[in-house]
């Protein structure tokens, strides 16, 4: 059930300029799938609304989640600056994540862009303990390129890089026609330009590609609706072609929404 | 000690509801609170057929609260009475549906598709939603077309009439009179106030729509002053909202004149507000040996 | 990098100054910063006469802002002349009269009195202060009242004069285009929005007044989307405030329309923050390579 | 010259129910004398305006401010719970205290009531470093008798409590009278019917008595003129029959004011 709860950081620490990763200790870890979310409150008083954060990781076991963020503005500034042992107010677990019995067994590309890196992470850790290797292709702007180990133990992992200086020059496309990879599925999360083109790829291959969106939201819970997506068919919830960011997805696929 | 009031002859067991728009139909929030114990439900804003509402960003935050320019979206009153109010039949709280619409028979399409609706107690009519083009706002910004749309409304319905009215008028007392003599039964007050957000990294406006309602803690102040404003100039009982987030808001409104109060935005920031106002205010009349909330209500000096 | 602004022929040079009625005449903050780097020193509204105010308490704090109602307490112009203008004669900015009064012919008095002031570089006409009984704000909710003011007044002005409007209205561009269409040179916007606070402990009024003007950050997405709407309304300059504590607020304001901003709240906040606004507007022009602030205003799409 | 600025704190503790005891590191210090007040700026940012503390010692030397206060809101709920090492942004040094020159060598009798206790402090203290030991005279509301050591080391101390538990059973005025004290001088502060009660009896006496008085505050440096008191003459600055309680006080002669 989606509580809002306290959560006490057990570590953090900058893992490359501005970006930050944060282990949290909540229960609400047990209930955390790939593709899903959580609102983190900020304490400022003046900044109420919760800042929706992937889980990077969820580990049921030692009832910690695993966020990792870039700072943004004033929220995520204010998060970095917390330390081991303080709290965090969260809302969770947010969202409709990826359901992974289709993927098993299946070529999965995991496709992530900066800061749409981390959560596929728990994506590619949850195929490799159904026993699906992933192949994962990163999109990183120079040399900083965090979370590379965590991928290289749960997948087959490329990198693609702006500058060039690690991997394939260019983005994540690049790197997939350079590499010569085939998927049946992909998987994506990353900037809207890269979503576009995963989408044209995957409309021209015939493969779903399932992509993770963002929007500002309010609540976070399917409320407010706030946080929509245009849909080619009429949305079984609202009724019109709008679908809920924040419940129906983030995760989508990417043949059903107009981006 | 006695929480219970009474609106146009509608009891409620606590005089706290939510605000239109910012708890769905309940279904969303009923994971987190037992919707069984607000005194009742304001559902989102519906018309007579499903609305798209705005582009995105609809929302955005500003300080100490938010601006939300969602537009109205909705699916339409038919899909609204076979699931939303189905699903609040399992609830013992009252419903009050919020209506809108462009153009006056929209409303009155709305309010008689409603009218033998059992689950509906009573009707509140947005007539000052900020964030579309047509109706809504015009309605609640003029005297003469809150007459004219009262009186209309007032004709259809077998419901008791909540008028919602704006706070973007200059006279809100003028407004809450017009409203009473054209025959609402009560009013509700204060829809958002309309606001504005500049990204000056990008130099574009925050929102899609430019400008966006404002609701939140900011609010407040103004909330309270119209209500206090209204309680003066109208006999009719009067819902008050804008910016509550704890009992010690709540009652704040409830000294300025309010019988009822909604919260509203709270919601979005603690899913558990409701809950907590409730138990506050029944706190705070324990600790003041306040034996009927009615005593309380305008009791402001 | 070229931070001056001109409004009414008068050039500043740079487009930032105070809130009345948040800064004195800038005695007390001259210990703070140097007056001289201010594009104008706005000074607190000055009748023909001394007024005692408002009984205390006659400010009071709310979420993210302030409530106040002073009451336009002064020395009435005599004193201000003699004491006031003679301190500003020091400093290297523009002065900026705010006048009240209870009535038109106080307005003209105090004008008249100041026509021959070299000190004295612009009016500004406050009919829009909530916290009086008796004119002020009256003058500015009505668009026939503040035509009517801002033609009596544009008679006696040697000054060019800027009409200061209230928040108060259900249409500021309606009331931006009056002032306008009445000669005023240049407008100013926003005075502070009605509020009331209510001590739930007590069960009284926060401030004797009962109500009183909001200001602070909480108001500013609805100063900023005013000061928008008027720029759409009118081609005279604005001057924009409200909420304004950064040079992001500031900037904000500039984007959608405002030719020069005033910090006002903010100063009891920060007492720098006026120079602060002025030199984060200067960051942000080398930093986007903005070489005339001119570029900026009214730059939102 | 007044500033803003960030100050440390040294230490805090709780020296009785609700009231606390908060030595700042601060330059400040070097200028503060009795009767006058800083103004501490709360964190969170819903609660904007400086939260007006007078001075209970200053200590010029170690650049070090003492406050003592009580816990009365929003504002002193969250210094409450800052501890040593913390910073706290302070206003100051705001008001004008006692001039103590026409008061040395006579019998001073210093009042405080509750909360009106901590600012006499520093005046006891300033007047013996000028060779003046002053009767105090402390009303308490029950045997909570914070800072009683303090003013015994630096005046002849006399206690009442409202309770009886200590002292002369009552207030202030009744433990003047029950010891059988007499002043050439009188300086307050406490609770608005005691400043009363001191304003009559100075008047019947002939004596002077000075009282500290408190308003709401936003500015607290004079610009606002929301702190006003009533004044019985026009006052030099406002022309009008107020005077602000930040600039021209708090520290007023009881007959100039109508309170
Ligand atoms: C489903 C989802 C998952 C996300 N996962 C991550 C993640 O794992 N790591 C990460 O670094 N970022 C993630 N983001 C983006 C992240 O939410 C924003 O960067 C963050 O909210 C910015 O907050 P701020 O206070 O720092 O910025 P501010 O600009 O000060 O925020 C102001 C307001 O705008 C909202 N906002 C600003 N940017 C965004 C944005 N891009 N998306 C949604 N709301 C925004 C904030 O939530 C807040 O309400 C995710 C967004 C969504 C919608
Ligand atoms: C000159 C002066 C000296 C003072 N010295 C002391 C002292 O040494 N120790 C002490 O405990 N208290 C002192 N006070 C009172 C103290 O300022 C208030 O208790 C404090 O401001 C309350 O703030 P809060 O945020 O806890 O309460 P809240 O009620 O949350 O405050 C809300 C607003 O009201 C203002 N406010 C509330 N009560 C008062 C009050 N009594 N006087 C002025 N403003 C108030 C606050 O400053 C704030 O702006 C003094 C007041 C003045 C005017
Ligand atoms: C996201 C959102 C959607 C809203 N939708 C409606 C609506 O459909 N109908 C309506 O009358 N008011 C609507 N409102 C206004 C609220 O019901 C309420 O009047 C306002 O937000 C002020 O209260 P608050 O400050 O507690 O949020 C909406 C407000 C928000 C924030
Ligand atoms: C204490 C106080 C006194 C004010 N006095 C005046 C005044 O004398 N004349 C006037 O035109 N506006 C007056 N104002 C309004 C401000 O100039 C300004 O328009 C308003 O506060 C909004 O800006 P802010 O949010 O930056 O404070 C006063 C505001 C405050 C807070
Ligand atoms: S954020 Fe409220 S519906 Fe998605
Ligand atoms: S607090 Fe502003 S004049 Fe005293």
């Amino acid at each position: 059930m989606k509580q809002k709860t306290s959560a006490v950081i057990i570590s953090q620490k900058e893992i490359a300029p501005g970006i930050f990763d944060m282990l949290l200790k909540t229960d609400l870890a047990k209930e955390a799938h790939a593709g899903q979310f959580v609102g983190v409150y900020p304490h400022d008083k003046s900044t109420l609304l919760p800042r929706p954060i992937s889980i990077c990781e969820a580990d049921s076991e030692n009832a910690s989640l695993r966020l990792v963020y870039r700072v943004a503005g004033k929220g995520t500034a204010e998060f970095s600056k917390c330390s081991a042992g303080d709290s965090l107010d969260i809302i969770g677990i947010l969202g409709n994540g990826y359901d992974i019995r289709p993927l098993l067994e299946k070529k999965i590309v995991l496709m992530g862009g900066g800061i749409g890196i981390p959560p596929m992470l728990e994506l590619a850790k949850e195929l490799k303990a159904h026993g699906t290797e992933a192949v994962s292709v990163l999109g990183y702007r120079d040399s900083q390129t965090f979370l590379k180990e965590d991928f290289e133990e749960s997948s087959k992992l490329y990198i693609a890089s702006e500058d060039g200086s690690v991997g394939t020059k260019g983005n994540v496309m690049n790197a997939m026609e350079a590499e010569g990879l085939v998927a049946d599925i992909i998987c994506a999360c990353g900037p809207m330009p890269m979503l576009r083109a995963i989408k044209k790829y995957a409309a021209e291959k015939g493969i779903p590609a399932y992509i993770s969106l963002e929007e500002h939201m309010a609540c976070g819970v399917g409320a407010c609706l706030g946080c929509v997506v245009k849909t080619k068919e009429i949305d079984h919830h609202s009724h019109v072609n709008n679908a809920r960011i924040c419940t129906d997805g983030p995760v989508f696929l990417a043949e059903d929404v107009e981006i | 000690m006695k929480t219970e009031i009474e609106i146009a002859g509608v009891k409620w067991k606590n005089p706290v509801t939510v605000g239109s728009g910012t708890f769905g139909s309940g279904m969303e929030y009923g994971e987190f609170v037992d919707l069984s114990r607000l005194g009742a439900v304001t559902t989102k804003g519906v018309a007579n057929i499903p609305w798209p509402g705005n582009p995105t960003p609809r929302v955005t935050e500003v300080y100490g609260g938010m601006l939300n320019a969602i537009g109205l979206q909705n699916p339409g009153i038919d899909v609204f009475c076979e699931r939303d109010l189905k699903f609040l039949e399992d609830y013992d709280t009252r419903v009050i549906v919020n209506v809108c619409g462009k153009s006056i028979q929209d409303y009155v399409d709305v309010v008689e598709r409603l009218s033998d609706e059992k689950r509906v107690d009573m009707l509140e009519i947005n007539v000052s939603c900020p964030n579309v083009k047509e109706g809504a706002i015009a309605f609640g910004q003029k005297t003469e077309a809150l007459t004219e749309i009262t009186k209309e409304i007032k004709k259809h319905a077998k419901q008791p009439v909540i008028m919602k009215l704006s706070p973007n008028v200059t006279d809100i007392a003028e407004m809450a009179r017009a409203a009473e003599a054209a025959g609402a039964d009560a009013i509700s007050l204060i829809n958002t106030i309309t606001g504005m957000k500049i990204d000056i990294s990008k130099r574009t406006f925050a929102l899609a729509n430019k400008t966006g309602g404002m609701s939140g803690p900011a609010i407040k102040p103004v909330a309270v002053r119209m209500v206090y404003q209204a309680a003066q100039a109208v006999k009719i009982p009067i819902i008050g909202m804008g910016g509550i987030s704890t009992a010690e808001d709540a009652l704040e409104f409830i000294l300025a004149g309010a019988t009822a109060v909604a919260v509203g935005a709270a919601n979005f920031v603690n899913p558990y507000a409701t809950i907590e106002v409730i138990e506050g205010i029944e706190d705070y009349m324990r600790r003041n040996k306040v034996e009927d909330i009615k005593e309380l209500i305008g009791a402001v000096k």
